[in-house]
């Protein structure tokens, strides 16, 4: 079952690699919503043997809430203050990719020394979270618009949630807690964003559309 | 204890007694050399003497600053007179670092001097001060490096030791600095003393004056103490440098005395010369003259300290 | 001379460990003296201020600030030493600000806390250095281990610069001259008459404490005694305003005092203990003296501004007829601080000579020469100060009235003020005539800041000059006396006429022909003025009828001009430069975390 | 006892959402503060039993924490009161929010579980948020949206590290800290050395430490005073415990070195950043953030040295919570007068306002650790670490930078202080309430500096003792 695992985690690491180099936010959001789904179905394939309830709920859990609820209000957020317009990241398809590629490398080279301890489950498992992290931080670090970064946070996260399914029976109750409360920040995010705004709209007409911080929403 | 007050006023008496001389034979000289017969070398005690009975006239704007001036530079050329020797009558004030005490007691005297200038409120009295002030700074640097180079070649900080009264300086082993501070010497002399090429005792150009200037308002009593102190101050300049130059001891006392008066009287006719061959310099260049003194001086420290 | 004195204290380090000995002694007298006087004299000098500024504040500081000096003074731990040391900075910053609604006295008082404040940082460093060589926090404990030569320099430079910027060496005096003219006339007195002093006690704790330095220590302070004393007082000539010159006399006697020390060093490292004595003892007296005498010429020039509204030396003129006590008093203090004879300046003057001359003499060649040097500049000083000090008595208080302020009626000097500046001048006249006493104490002090015991040594070769120059003095005094008597018996039964002055053929020449204090000046400073940065502005006489033409002349301190400022003025605009460039995006800031990561990972995982 | 503890709080910011008169939730929030203080007195007498399972334990370490905890809400609270006897403002959120951070703080102070602790810092986070967006306008929201964007980074990178934890501790079983420290040994180091770092970067973030300092200054500009005290004064000092926590591990396994360079490189940036942005700042808030980076950097340095410097810096964490007290409270009452905390718009203070601007002074000198505060100890003590472990180059750069955050913050304290006075955009008089509350800090701050009591010497030894640094 390995090699499905593996599969995966590639998998993972290139659909980050596709937002990264990807400028659109829409279709950043749908492939963040695809990398969700397919991380959800990892525990399936890492615990085939015994299909336990916890493994249900969890990958049940970050279905809906990772490839279904976030997106879901990503998409409101920027259907509802109006961010469609387009912003070209600071860095081009080009130097992302490449830049991207380096990452990785960088990546695998640190875990070269990290063998994981009991049961192999997978050996991409960290090289490829490590990754995912680091790549979801430059999507972050590139795009200049707080949705794009609420996205790369998202997959920093993704990255994380794939690591800590690795240690699925090491720690009891540790990974849940640690990801639900994950998800609730990324909402949470969102949320005060999207409130303030509306707020300031209310408020003031003055348009939030590059304030003196150089912020856009 | 006796014996030591008897010795000041014997000091005091020759001082007193030699210093107008002096000035005068240096008119003397000047006269002959201006192929004129001249004044008797006795006149400044006339001077002085006519001085001492006339009145005297205060400026309204002058404080006691003006009228203690006077006094405190005599007082302090007469104390300073008690630290040199006189041929064979050996200083009575002497002890180790009495030229400190020497040079500080002119400058006190100076300081008086120049206040008492500003006292009268005139812009010429206050451009004598400024100066004075000015020459007097270059000339204690020369001063200083010369007492340096003296205590250095005589191993004492005590005037008379130091220019040689009790043991001779050996000028066959550090000639060359003695020549370079006696030089430098001279020009402080003429420099202190207010006498041409710096200065001329009796120009009649305000503008031009610095001593003389200063004293202007001072008449009477006032003015008889001013160029009495100034006479005194003179006498001790020299005394001080011949030694330097003939340091002989040739225990006889009645020898020694005429030693010392040979030496004045040249002192007084080196002056009296160089007055009426040099022209007065330029106020402006008269600083040149100075710092010259002062790189002579600082050229015979230095050789001092090469010569070990 | 040593008591001890010890409390419970419970902070890290601290141990509240207080000591007297014969070191401190005559910085403490220094501090009892003029504290007090200044307090007396502030009662006469802040009334006018009664009621329209909180007073309390400034009463509390100043209580705060006289505890602090004396605190600096005993302290026997580090600790409770750095704590005192802030405690004095911090305080006198309030006292030098009490006039805070003028953007000049604010500029001045920050600068000042600035300064004392980053020379306390290096204090930080140079105690720490030693206690970690001592492995206590306790003076004494530390000065009885033995320091290798390479730490002993390292800690010795870092006391020269951090006490340094208190006690006003130059190039790092530039608080100073601001400083003291910002300050109400009381607090000048003060900070110039002691604060700045406990930099110099600083250096000479630190010097106790190390022991025997290598003799380049020894040249580096007689270095900056010189320039310290001569450019201080060249800078003092070219000032106009009276605080401000006496201020920069006040980096003048710092001048001397470094002199002293320096040849108390080259003395202790060549083993001469003569040369030790008399440079130390010297430089302790001279801090005696100059805070006397100095903090006598900052109460009477308080007293003239009280009157007449103004620091200008050249709005003054004729004071003497209108404050007759005070002019009397500053003239006392002027002969003083030229180290005049009959006064306590020339005393101490005369130990430093003294010793210089001695060193020279025993000193190996580059000492000798050092010490021919110190004569010198000495020797310049001397001249300068008089040159200085004939201007501003001459200019302030004598001649005609310059301008109205100088003319207009005032009330007599309150009494509170005339006392503390009578005991002020009583002390000079004393130490100057009868200095033994505090002499032999100032030779204690140096001896034990030496570690030498004074009875193996013949003092004698001091005090005896020291008694000749007294009864020389007395002479002097006797002289005058005579003299007078004399002039009186010439002019018996004459009455002098009074007139105007001569004008040399003017006649009524006006008060604004006199000489004023800058042109009285001009030609020294114009003889430096390459050095001084000179300016002079307008002034020549044009077509054949002059219209009114104007002049200004001005001096500036290049240290400031040149260092401090720029540096302070870059670092600012770079500053804001980074923040502008930097706070735009949130990117950046997701970058620095992101590339620190990477650093980590890289520098602790390969 | 701890439950109570965090639960009261809990349940009564759960009261102060409810629809109540502005008096009730501030009456609320004082009689809470007040008893938690109490139960928090208490535990200096002893320390209560541990509670779920050794999930809940209250060392030294921890009660420092809370003795921190318990001062600041109190006197928060107690400004409160004076504060909104200007304001008109509803204090719904705001008191809410202050309520629950309360609460989990404490959880903070007390979790011995690593997991346990991660959510419990998260959860400080999520409930700070909202405190900065207190004036609702487009600064504060932004300045929000950043500490939220960083902060959360920084808790999924120390989420990160506490999986790594968890791996390394794979042959323990547990994360639980007695546990960790009995099995040192079986930790792998590789995997430790990993976490460390994510943990560093990580709760870094959140306690502010350059490179990941840059919130900071906004978060601060932008909140009220009050705020600003627990954001400046507690938030930090948790991430602090947490890093305390983990160099608990470090000394066990033989990391300290490895730990310490990270520490003291992070503590030297900390004080170089923070010396370059001083001189240009113009606003009064803005300059005491940077100066709270450089003291995060003093912490950090401290932990790094070891020895005095541990000590020093546990020191640290107890003055630099009272001097940030002092320092927002003050630049909170002074905003609330002018309506700004710029420095071109404040002039005077001391002669408008008296005690204000003596307390503003005292913020000068406890904010830049002069003698009679104590926090002038603390600093001296970590500065004397440097020298004594021979970081000489450490100790002159720290040097310099002090000198500069000196300078810097001088110049605009003092600027705003002396002058001719200006007058106040929206003229409020003295709240003796509000002085109140900085008068306490005051006297406190000054009293340790001038006399270290006891009991607190103890605390801090056998807290060092029980980090058992080498």
């Amino acid at each position: 079952m390995t090699s499905w695992v593996d599969v995966i985690c590639i998998i993972v690491v290139f659909l980050s690699l596709v937002i990264l180099s990807n400028s659109r936010v829409t279709a950043m959001i749908r492939v963040f919503a695809l990398q969700s789904f397919v991380l959800g179905l990892l525990p399936f394939f890492l615990h085939i043997s015994g299909m336990s309830g916890r493994v249900v709920m969890i990958s049940l859990v970050t279905i809906i809430l990772k490839a279904g609820l976030v997106p879901y209000i990503l998409f409101w957020a920027i259907r509802h203050v109006s961010m469609r317009t387009e912003i070209k990241p600071i860095l081009g398809f080009g130097t992302s990719i490449i830049l991207g590629a380096i990452v990785i490398a960088g990546a695998f080279w640190v875990s070269l020394s990290l063998k994981l301890p009991g049961k192999p489950v997978s050996d991409l498992i960290l090289p490829c979270s490590l990754s995912t992290v680091l790549l979801g931080f430059m999507i972050m670090v590139t795009r200049t618009r707080a949705v794009t970064q609420v996205l790369g946070y998202l997959i920093l996260e993704n990255g994380i949630f794939l690591f800590a399914i690795s240690l699925f029976d090491e720690m009891p109750a540790l990974i849940e807690m640690g990801v639900l409360l994950d998800i609730f920040v990324a909402v949470f995010i969102m949320a005060i964003v999207v409130n303030h705004i509306n707020e300031e709209f209310e408020k003031n007409t003055v348009s939030v559309g590059r304030s003196k911080m150089g912020e856009t929403f | 204890m006796m014996n030591i007050i008897f010795l000041i006023l014997a000091h005091w008496l020759i001082v007193l007694t030699l210093a107008p001389l002096f000035v005068g034979v240096i008119t003397k000289v000047k006269a002959f050399f201006a192929g004129k017969k001249g004044p008797s070398v006795f006149q400044p005690f006339f001077d002085l003497q006519r001085l001492f009975q006339k009145n005297s006239v205060y400026s309204r704007t002058t404080t006691w600053v003006f009228r203690g001036a006077p006094i405190v530079n005599l007082a302090a050329v007469l104390l300073l007179s008690l630290m040199i020797p006189l041929g064979p009558f050996k200083a009575p004030l002497q002890f180790s670092g009495d030229i400190l005490l020497a040079v500080y007691i002119l400058s006190l005297a100076r300081f008086f001097m120049i206040i008492a200038a500003l006292d009268t409120g005139s812009s010429f009295e206050g451009m004598g001060a400024s100066r004075e002030a000015f020459f007097s700074c270059l000339c204690e640097l020369a001063l200083f490096m010369n007492f340096i180079t003296l205590s250095l070649v005589s191993h004492s900080i005590s005037l008379s030791t130091m220019i040689g009264a009790d043991t001779s300086l050996s000028w066959n082993l550090i000639g060359p600095a003695l020549l370079l501070v006696a030089g430098s010497f001279f020009l402080v002399i003429l420099a202190e003393n207010n006498r041409i090429p710096i200065d001329d005792p009796d120009t009649h150009l305000e503008l031009t004056m610095i001593h003389e200037v200063m004293i202007l308002d001072h008449s009477g009593v006032d003015l008889g103490f001013m160029l009495y102190a100034a006479a005194i101050k003179l006498f001790i300049f020299a005394g001080i440098l011949v030694p330097i130059i003939l340091s002989i001891h040739a225990g006889n006392p009645i020898v020694d005395m005429l030693i010392f008066l040979g030496g004045m009287l040249g002192a007084s006719m080196a002056v009296g010369i160089v007055e009426s061959t040099m022209a007065r310099l330029k106020l402006n260049r008269v600083k040149n003259l100075l710092l010259i003194a002062v790189a002579v001086a600082f050229f015979g420290f230095v050789v001092k300290m090469w010569k070990g | 001379m040593e008591r001890f004195f010890q409390l419970p204290w419970q902070v890290p380090f601290g141990e509240f460990s207080l000591k007297i000995d014969s070191l401190s002694l005559m910085f403490l007298m220094a501090i009892f003296i003029l504290v007090f006087c200044a307090g007396v004299y502030a009662v006469g000098y802040m009334r006018e201020y009664q009621g329209r500024r909180p007073m309390g504040l400034h009463i509390f500081f100043y209580i705060l600030f006289s505890l602090a000096l004396v605190f600096v003074v005993l302290a026997n731990n580090v600790i409770l030493f750095l704590g005192a040391w802030e405690m004095m900075s911090i305080s006198s910053y309030f006292l030098i600000v009490f006039h805070d609604e003028k953007p000049s006295v604010r500029r001045a008082g920050f600068l000042f806390l600035v300064a004392s404040h980053c020379g306390t940082f290096l204090l930080f460093l140079m105690f720490f250095l030693m206690a970690h060589n001592g492995g206590s926090m306790n003076f004494d404990l530390i000065s009885h281990t033995s320091f290798s030569s390479g730490l002993a320099g390292v800690v010795f430079l870092l006391a020269i610069i951090g006490f340094g910027v208190k006690a006003g060496f130059i190039p790092v005096h530039i608080w100073l001259p601001h400083a003291h003219p910002a300050a109400p006339s009381h607090i000048s007195a003060v900070l110039s008459g002691v604060m700045i002093k406990m930099g110099i006690y600083g250096i000479c704790r630190v010097l106790w404490i190390l022991g025997v330095l290598p003799d380049w220590c020894g040249y580096v302070l007689l270095m900056i005694g010189v320039v310290s004393g001569v450019m201080g007082v060249l800078y003092a000539l070219g000032q106009h305003e009276l605080k401000k010159l006496l201020a920069y006399h006040s980096i003048e006697n710092i001048g001397i005092i470094a002199l002293g020390l320096g040849l108390g060093l080259l003395g202790e490292s060549h083993h001469m203990p003569y040369l030790t004595v008399l440079g130390f003892g010297g430089a302790l007296l001279h801090v005696l003296n100059h805070s006397i005498f100095k903090g006598l010429l900052f109460l009477g020039a308080g007293a003239v501004i009280q009157k007449t509204h103004t620091g200008e030396i050249d709005q003054m003129g004729g004071l003497a007829k209108r404050m007759p006590v005070v002019s009397i008093l500053f003239l006392i203090g002027a002969v003083s601080i030229c180290g005049l004879p009959l006064f306590n300046g020339f005393i101490s003057e005369f130990i430093i000579y003294f010793g210089l001359f001695k060193g020279l003499a025993s000193l190996p060649l580059l000492g000798a020469f050092g010490c021919g040097l110190g004569i010198i500049a000495l020797g310049l000083m001397g001249s300068l100060a008089l040159a200085c000090f004939a201007k501003v008595y001459g200019t302030v208080f004598l001649g005609q009235p310059r301008s109205p302020s100088a003319v207009e009626p005032w009330g007599k000097t309150s009494s509170w003020m005339i006392v503390p500046m009578l005991v002020l001048g009583a002390l000079c006249l004393w130490i100057g005539l009868f200095p033994r006493r505090m002499a032999s104490l100032a030779f204690l002090g140096g001896g034990y800041l030496s570690h030498t015991d004074l009875s193996s040594l013949n003092m004698g070769i001091i005090f005896i000059p020291l008694s000749f120059i007294i009864s020389a003095l007395i002479l002097f005094i006797a002289l005058m006396v005579g003299l007078f008597g004399m002039r009186r018996i010439f002019l018996k039964g004459l009455i002098p006429s009074v007139r105007e002055t001569w004008g040399c053929g003017f006649s009524q020449s006006s008060a604004r022909i006199q000489y004023t204090s800058s042109s009285f000046a001009r030609l020294i400073v114009e003889l430096v003025k390459s050095v001084l940065l000179f300016k002079r502005e307008g002034g020549e006489v044009r077509d054949l009828f002059p219209a009114k033409i104007k002049l200004t002349s001005s001096i500036q301190d290049a240290s400031e001009k040149f260092f401090f400022r720029p540096l302070f003025d870059r670092l600012t605009s770079l500053s804001k430069k980074l923040d502008i460039h930097s706070i735009r995006y949130t990117q950046m800031y997701l970058m620095y975390i992101f590339l620190y990561l990477i650093f980590l990972l890289v520098w602790k995982m390969k | 006892m701890l439950t109570i503890l965090i639960a009261t709080p809990f349940l009564s910011a759960l009261a102060a959402l409810l629809p109540v008169s502005r008096d009730f939730r501030l009456k609320l929030f004082l009689a809470v503060s007040v008893i938690y203080s109490l139960i928090t007195a208490l535990f200096w007498k002893d320390l209560p039993a541990s509670e779920y399972n050794g999930f809940l334990v209250l060392d030294s370490l921890g009660l420092i924490l809370l003795s921190i905890i318990s001062f600041l809400f109190l006197s928060v609270a107690i400004f409160m009161i004076g504060y909104f006897q200007h304001e008109q403002r509803s204090n719904r959120t705001l008191s809410a929010c202050v309520l629950f951070l309360l609460s989990t703080m404490t959880l903070v102070a007390v979790s011995y579980h690593f997991g346990l602790l991660w959510v419990a810092i998260e959860a400080t986070t999520l409930f700070s948020a909202p405190l900065i967006s207190f004036h609702r306008n487009q600064q504060s929201l932004q300045a929000t949206w950043r500490y939220l964007l960083i902060c959360s980074v920084g808790i999924a990178l120390s989420l990160m590290g506490t999986f790594l934890l968890a791996i390394a501790a794979h042959d323990v079983h547990t994360l639980l800290l007695p546990a960790l420290l009995k099995g040192a040994p079986l930790l792998s180091v590789n995997w430790l050395k990993l976490s460390i770092i994510f943990f560093i970067v990580g709760y870094g973030c959140k306690m502010g430490l350059a490179p990941t300092h840059s919130w900071k200054p906004e978060a601060y500009g932008q909140s009220t005073g009050m705020v600003g005290v627990l954001m400046a004064g507690v938030l930090p000092q948790c991430s602090f415990l947490a890093l305390l926590r983990i160099s608990q591990i470090c000394n066990k396994t033989g990391l300290t070195g490895f730990y310490s360079s990270i520490l003291i490189v992070s503590g030297l940036l900390s004080f170089v950043v923070p010396a370059i942005f001083i001189l240009g700042e113009k606003n009064i808030k803005r300059a005491f953030a940077y100066s709270s980076i450089e003291h995060m950097g003093f912490l950090v340095l401290g932990l790094g040295l070891g020895g005095v410097g541990l000590f020093g810096a546990l020191f640290h964490m107890i003055n630099n919570a009272l001097a940030k007290v002092i320092m927002f409270l003050t630049a909170g009452s002074i905003a609330q007068k002018y309506g700004s905390s710029r420095t071109d718009d404040i002039r005077g203070v001391i002669h408008i306002y008296p005690v204000t601007g003596i307390f503003m002074i005292a913020a000068l000198l406890a904010g830049t650790g002069v003698f009679p505060f104590a926090t002038f100890h603390s600093e001296l003590l970590i500065l004397n670490a440097s020298i004594i472990s021979q970081h000489y180059f450490l100790a002159a750069v720290g040097i310099i930078c002090l000198a500069v955050m000196f300078i810097g913050i001088g110049k605009i304290v003092l600027g705003v202080i002396h002058g001719q006075p200006k007058e106040p955009l929206l003229a409020k008089k003295e709240n003796v309430i509000m002085n109140a509350a900085i008068a306490v800090a005051v006297v406190l701050l000054i009293s340790i500096g001038l006399w270290m009591p006891s009991p607190l010497e103890h605390l801090l030894h056998h807290a060092v003792t029980l980090i058992g640094a080498v």
